[in-house]
């Protein structure tokens, strides 16, 4: 009997998880395992009832993109009763019997921060964060904090403006945003956005006040983003390159539910004390310096990623 | 001056709409075992009348005495307090119910569990029905499957069937059918002997100087007058309601 | 031959409606049978859908009266999130102080304080409805807001978990039922009040002279109901407790697990709470002056105010009791999650005015069944069960759910204007 | 005092529903203006809030036709979604492989497609509706399902950016507006035409003989309408293009930016396409036969067909409409942001339905004015944008955002009895 | 055999709703520039009978001719065809709407633009409302705020004020005062002098044996029998409503 490996997405808003998802697909169809999968839609109850159905569809192994850390427990739980194992795709699932594979989320915060306080050392920042929903939104935010706090402390650096952005929607982003700027009257000198598309939100706010070009994050690699790397009107995307993390998870899947063991696994434990073997992909973040990089990884192609740019590596 | 307290006394009662004087600054009174007709031309504000004193509007000023007190008519929960009992024009039955549960509505009959005991309900629903309307037999559908007259013989079983004091009835007899009819008029009879006073509106002069003892016509809002139906002929009252002429030789109350 | 079934229905005295909607119920478990090779049609799956659907139909029951009486709840999937993350802090944070870590009385407390919270927020917003007289749509709205807002601030977004164990039972899962033995009792017990309900209101009528069913119509309705429940029990009785759990479950009690040891779920316990809600609830709709002029007003509000009905006091009694249900679905949901996050009744909203309106309530006001909200809530879960175990991508599972509520509607609808009901 | 202007107010014939709305929408400003320091009244915030209004605001008025008719329109948020997708995709993809990137003609095609693709749609969703007669409740839930779901699979859930240069404008900005001198001469004609046709319906009643108001009444309201124009079309006026837009534009132009340069932004272009569908919208609404249907079809559906209505094509129509305006809204929305993601559009159908019925649309059917749904929407929104100028935060924004909406139109309630509106 | 052609035959109509017979193979004609009266108890069956004429109602049997040719009647628009205006019991009023937007529904004034001119409507509703009820002033108000009689006198302007060849009326006069109704018989014997055919729905048998030409008795959904009025009774009448018994030594239609 073929394998069957069930994978339960917390929603399909954000560009990348298509990618995640052909190559979760690809990872198992070489391997000659079948992918059912189901989607949240935000909602941790939903989840919990797409993990049941995917239990009793016959899942070998699960692979469970959180809605949140704590929430997704008793399907954990359903799962371990049955023996099935269960990795932690992207975000963090409170329980040690999971196998946590992901791409370090405070690590992104930092290297966002890194990138535009580089660009812009001094002045007044704007902090847009994630969902208030989605714990990843925090994590980042610490991560953020932890690089601009010294700024902070100096004076150099001032936060004139931070705002959730509900379920991480663009056009809740360049609302917030403008209404940012008209509180500070545009001075504003850098933005820290969350993901890329809030990221495009605030370069939208950004442009009808002949602002954009000033220092803006993100993250994802999603095509528009890289393309305003190129143009100069986004700093950095952090890549998390999906398509390693999704192969890697359906390479893990496999493994564990055929019984192996995985290599290059680790123990890990997390800020709430939780123990779990885990495996970390290590996020590159792309800027007008390094676009290179994802054209040689083939994650765009270089008509996407130069359309209306002079950046040299489209040259 | 009388010897007897009226049983309903109505003073100076107005009220307006969006500025126009739907009632205006009327006076009528009702005597215990009296019937007291209500008359006037389409729009003269009879049913606005006696909607305030049935508690479905508030009056902009005027005062109501029942039994020589004064009485405070909010809404229809306090016209029920005075026993008060109206059949509305419109009917006011709520179409998605059956007949026993509109006769029922708000004084509905219970078990001793305190549960609604709809069987005792139809049973007395099916009593009553068989004196006002004989070939009434859709106790089981909603009203909205009833005939104009059917739902009209379902509104006036409601207003009979508790023990109303003070019964009013605004244009009881509009929809029904001849035979219906004649047994309204012998159930107003035998209300009106029971010592019940009844307000009655109608638009057919010659029920009115059968049934009432009294007439009260109104006109644009305001009352033209009030005369003994032994007093005057039909005629007198065409041109009470039609002309506001009050009739010669004979006393009027206003 | 479909003249004399439909005779047959007729004779019976059942409804076409209810029917019509148990049909297409079936139907859509059929059909994901075949596409599931059977999976869709096993113990184990009735029992996920009916506890994944239980926590929506206790709402929507009483959504039904809300919608009954021309009004609407926006609120309620927020209200949801916000007792239960408002409970969760008192039973993770608060109570294990006062009273120490796992305190027997930890989840009676939390029971209450989930209903009474709901009760009160929700007589709020129908005292804001009744005597203020904004639309329930607007303040419900607000409802939405505020109270997803005040979830926030409760634990400035932080997740509670885990639950008191004892609480979680009420969640359902492996431990959270009523076991083979109390299943059967509870099946029996049922079965038999069941046909002593018809007995009994047979009688009445009898006795008021009216015409009643024949015996043998009777006698067949009887076992139908009797035999709907113990099918229903024996299902639910057939579905083992995996190993993994049995292990857990035979250590916690003390007893030595062996391989060949087979355990059956039972009826969850979040279903027995449905059961019991939506009996009380037809009960007040069918049996109570309550439920009367709940009908009363939403078919005539003028009639039901002028033949002495408070209808403004109705409101605010008919939103208190859709808080205190959305009180009872918090719990069931939060337990069975064992945590509660932010994201706590997101959209749930729609989900219970959906599975009322399938269920037949008319959003005109004046009709609606509380059998019809929970077969509703049955149908949206059963399709997006179904959807997840058909294996369809996750994108297209939306297309195909909306498509199919559209459609199945639409069937029920066509059956029962053929029918005539 | 209070009886003088009442009276004035009466003789001026002003709708104090109309006088209402406005009021309340002017007091949020106000508390706003305080807690800004002024801020929030400045010319460059009523751009904003203009601008962020345009998109649900054009829906809404769409939305008051179907609520009229006691239908709802669940699906316009995912719908807004699908076209945006698809159009970007086919102004992203397709057109510029097919004519050339940066071709004339892809704006035009684009907006066509827009409106026609969301015509369709809801004609179909119209005809499910009025033909099959399946709920409109489940219709469009369906449709907000299937629609959201399509969305994705369009371009498989990837962002589609950016859009046309020519098409960006329709969406505001700096570049996307009418400038300083066009503005002025749209305020003068709006203006004159306003007076206008005061002065044509006055000489009309008068001609059948009816009473008119007097003559210095009608003059304060043609001041009022003129002056109320010319108000808007200063302030507009009055938001200077920010520097560094100024030098691209100039760069654009061919013109050398020097220093001292001020121009301002004028009206902007989603200001001007809201105003356009608001204005003809009353017309229909108010002076069409499809309008008349509308409303009679709303008040008492069964006398409608009595008198000759074909309702069930007139739902058809209805709907129809909704989705070419989503179709308008979808243009607005995505050219603003220059890009489209599988986010465009949630929740927009809450605030559609929320700015209809916060404009006094009732969900009863029969009443309901297009001024109003568009007052409604600028509440909305400049509810939740002053609270992001505020520097409130997101939860919190929630609850005073609910808190304040339920307030405002139980204001709107008061003053309303009170002026015996 | 007659040598006109009627101007409506109804054919041997019947329709069930839920099981219950309300008509049951009924047949009756109307002459050009007759009146045909439709009596019976309440419930008898007059008004869904008339509905299915109207195209309100679609009959499950039975044949309509019109001027001798077969009629297909599915809806109201069906029937505006043939000419056919209806006042229903109900009335089948807008409630939200004004009087003269209720007059002409679905057949509004239209300015030279196409827009619909509110203007000249309201000034022909003031014509007609001027010859039907005197008294009536409120034309800016949604006809909700219309007394029973007011909105009475609107659904009749509306049936009357169009063209009809054929004009049913459901008990017309039910709430209209006395100076209301006399109007409308007035009214009726002009439309008749025109050449109209009409069907009137009454419980009054004095103003069924004054304006009508034939009657037709219905009960229990079937027809008991049509007679010419110069032919009986008013008791004679009567008992074929109430016991359903055909009067003697006259010629009855059924
Ligand atoms: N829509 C309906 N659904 C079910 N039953 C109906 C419906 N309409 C009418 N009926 C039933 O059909 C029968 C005939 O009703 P109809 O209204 O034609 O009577 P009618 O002769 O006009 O009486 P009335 O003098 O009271 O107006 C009644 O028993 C009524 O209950
Ligand atoms: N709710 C209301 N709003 C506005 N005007 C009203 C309202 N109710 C009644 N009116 C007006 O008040 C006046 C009196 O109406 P009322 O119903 O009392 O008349 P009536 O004497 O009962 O007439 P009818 O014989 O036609 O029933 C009418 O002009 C009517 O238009
Ligand atoms: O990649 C991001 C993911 O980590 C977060 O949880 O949701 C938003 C995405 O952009
Ligand atoms: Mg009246
Ligand atoms: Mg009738």
């Amino acid at each position: 009997d073929d394998l069957v490996i069930g994978v339960s997405w917390s929603n399909f808003q954000e560009e990348r998880w298509k990618t995640d998802e052909a190559a979760i697909k690809g990872a198992l169809d070489a391997a000659g395992a079948k992918y059912i999968s189901a989607d949240a839609q935000s909602s941790s109850a939903k989840q919990l009832s797409d993990i049941e159905s995917l239990i009793a569809q016959g899942a070998d192994a699960l692979i469970i993109l959180a809605q949140d850390a704590s929430s997704v427990g008793p399907a954990v739980q359903a799962a371990a009763d049955e023996e099935i194992p269960v990795i932690a795709y992207d975000r963090l699932i409170e329980d040690s019997r999971a196998f946590y594979l992901t791409f370090d989320n405070v690590e992104v915060g930092r290297m966002q921060a890194r990138a535009v306080l580089e660009a812009m050392p001094k002045g007044n920042y704007v902090m847009i964060k994630g969902s208030p929903t989605d714990p990843n939104a925090d994590f980042l935010r610490g991560g953020q904090q932890e690089i601009i706090q010294a700024a902070i402390d100096s004076g150099d650096i001032k936060i004139v403006g931070e705002a959730y952005t509900d379920g991480w929607v663009p056009a809740n982003a360049q609302r917030n945003m403008e209404q940012i700027l008209t509180a500070a009257d545009n001075k504003v000198d850098a933005v820290i956005a969350s993901n890329d598309g809030t990221a495009g939100g605030v370069v939208a706010a950004l442009t009808a006040q002949g602002m954009e070009g000033i220092p803006v994050s993100g993250q994802d690699g999603d095509h528009a983003a890289l393309n305003r790397v190129a143009m100069g009107t986004q700093t950095v995307s952090v890549w998390k390159d999906a398509r390693a993390l999704g192969n890697a998870a359906g390479e893990i899947a496999v493994a564990l539910a055929s019984g192996n063991a995985v290599d290059g696994s680790a123990e890990w434990t997390s800020p709430a004390g939780t123990t779990l073997n885990s495996m970390f992909l290590a996020p590159v973040p792309v800027t007008a310096d390094n676009l290179n990089t994802v054209l040689d990884a083939g994650w765009i192609e270089k008509d996407v990623l130069c359309a209306g740019s002079s950046n040299a590596a489209c040259n | 001056m009388d010897k007897q307290t009226p049983l309903v006394e109505m003073r100076d009662i107005h009220i307006s709409f969006g500025g126009i004087k739907a009632v205006d600054h009327v006076s009528v009174d009702l005597m215990p075992g009296e019937v007291v007709g209500l008359l006037g031309h389409n729009g003269a504000g009879k049913s606005t009348l006696i909607k305030i004193l049935s508690g479905a509007y508030q009056g902009d000023g005027g005062e109501i005495y029942i039994n020589g007190e004064k009485a405070e008519i909010n809404n229809p929960r306090d016209a029920r307090k005075y026993n008060i009992e109206t059949i509305y024009q419109t009917l006011a039955l709520a179409d998605n119910l059956d007949a026993a549960s509109n006769l029922f509505l708000g004084r509905e009959l219970t078990t001793p569990l305190g549960t609604v005991n709809d069987d005792a309900m139809e049973a007395e629903t099916r009593k009553i029905m068989g004196k006002l309307n004989p070939n009434f037999q859709k106790f089981a559908e909603p009203v909205s499957a009833l005939s104009g007259g059917q739902r009209q013989s379902v509104a006036i079983a409601r207003a009979v069937y508790f023990d109303a004091k003070i019964l009013i009835m605004d244009e009881p007899t509009a929809a029904l059918g001849p035979h219906e009819t004649q047994m309204v008029s012998e159930l107003i009879q035998q209300l009106k002997a029971q010592g019940i006073g009844i307000f009655l509106i109608s638009h057919d002069i010659h029920d009115v100087m059968e049934l009432c003892d009294r007439a009260s016509v109104m006109k644009n809002g305001q009352l033209v007058g009030t005369v003994d139906v032994n007093d005057v002929t039909d005629d007198d009252l065409l041109s009470m309601i039609i002309l506001g002429k009050k009739p010669e030789g004979v006393p009027v109350q206003t | 031959m479909q003249n004399q079934a439909k005779s047959l229905i007729n004779k019976l005295g059942l409804d076409p409606r209810l029917l019509g909607m148990i049909g297409a119920l079936v139907v859509i478990w059929i059909v994901f049978g075949v596409f599931t090779d059977g999976r869709f049609l096993s113990p184990r799956n009735f029992f996920n859908v009916s506890v994944q659907s239980a926590s929506v139909a206790v709402m929507a029951t009483g959504m039904v009266f809300v919608i009954v009486t021309r009004n609407i709840d926006l609120s309620v999937g927020s209200l949801l999130g916000f007792i239960g993350m408002s409970v969760a802090a008192l039973q993770v944070q608060v109570l294990p102080d006062v009273l120490g870590l796992g305190h027997w009385s930890i989840w009676i407390i939390s029971v209450f304080a989930a209903i009474l919270m709901g009760a009160a927020l929700g007589a709020f917003q129908g005292w804001v409805i009744g005597y203020l007289t904004v639309p329930a749509f607007i303040v419900t709205l607000g409802g939405f807001l505020v109270y997803r807002g005040a979830m926030w601030w409760v634990t400035k977004g932080q997740t509670q978990a885990p639950l008191d164990p004892t609480f979680r039972l009420l969640g359902g899962g492996a431990e959270g039922t009523l076991g083979e033995t109390l299943s059967w009792a509870f099946g029996i017990i049922a079965a038999l009040v069941a046909v002593g309900f018809m007995l009994l209101s047979r009688r009445n009528k009898a006795s008021h002279g009216f015409s009643v069913k024949p015996a043998w119509a009777e006698g067949i309705l009887m076992a139908i109901a009797a035999g709907g429940i113990l099918l229903f029990v024996t299902i639910m009785n057939s579905y083992p407790i995996p190993k993994g759990a049995m292990k857990r479950i035979t250590k916690a009690q003390g007893i030595e697990y062996t391989d060949g040891m087979v355990w059956n779920h039972g009826v969850a316990i979040p279903v027995v709470i449905l059961l019991a809600v939506a009996i009380a609830m037809t009960i007040v709709a069918r049996r109570t002056r309550f439920g009367r002029y709940v009908y009363a007003t939403g078919g005539n509000p003028e009639a039901a105010e002028l033949s002495g009905i408070n209808t403004r006091f109705l409101t605010v009694k008919i939103f208190a009791l859709m808080g205190a249900l959305t009180g009872i679905a918090s719990i069931i949901a939060s337990a069975r999650l064992n945590a509660v996050d932010v994201g706590l009744g997101t959209l749930d909203e729609l989900r219970v005015i959906a599975a009322a309106v399938i269920g037949g309530t008319a959003l005109s006001g004046g009709a609606g069944t509380i059998y019809g909200a929970v077969i509703g809530a049955l149908i949206m879960q059963s399709l997006q069960s179904g959807m997840a175990s058909v294996g369809v991508d996750a994108p297209l599972q939306n297309i195909v759910v909306g498509v199919v509520l559209v459609f199945a509607v639409w069937v029920d609808i066509v059956y029962r204007r053929r029918t005539g009901a």
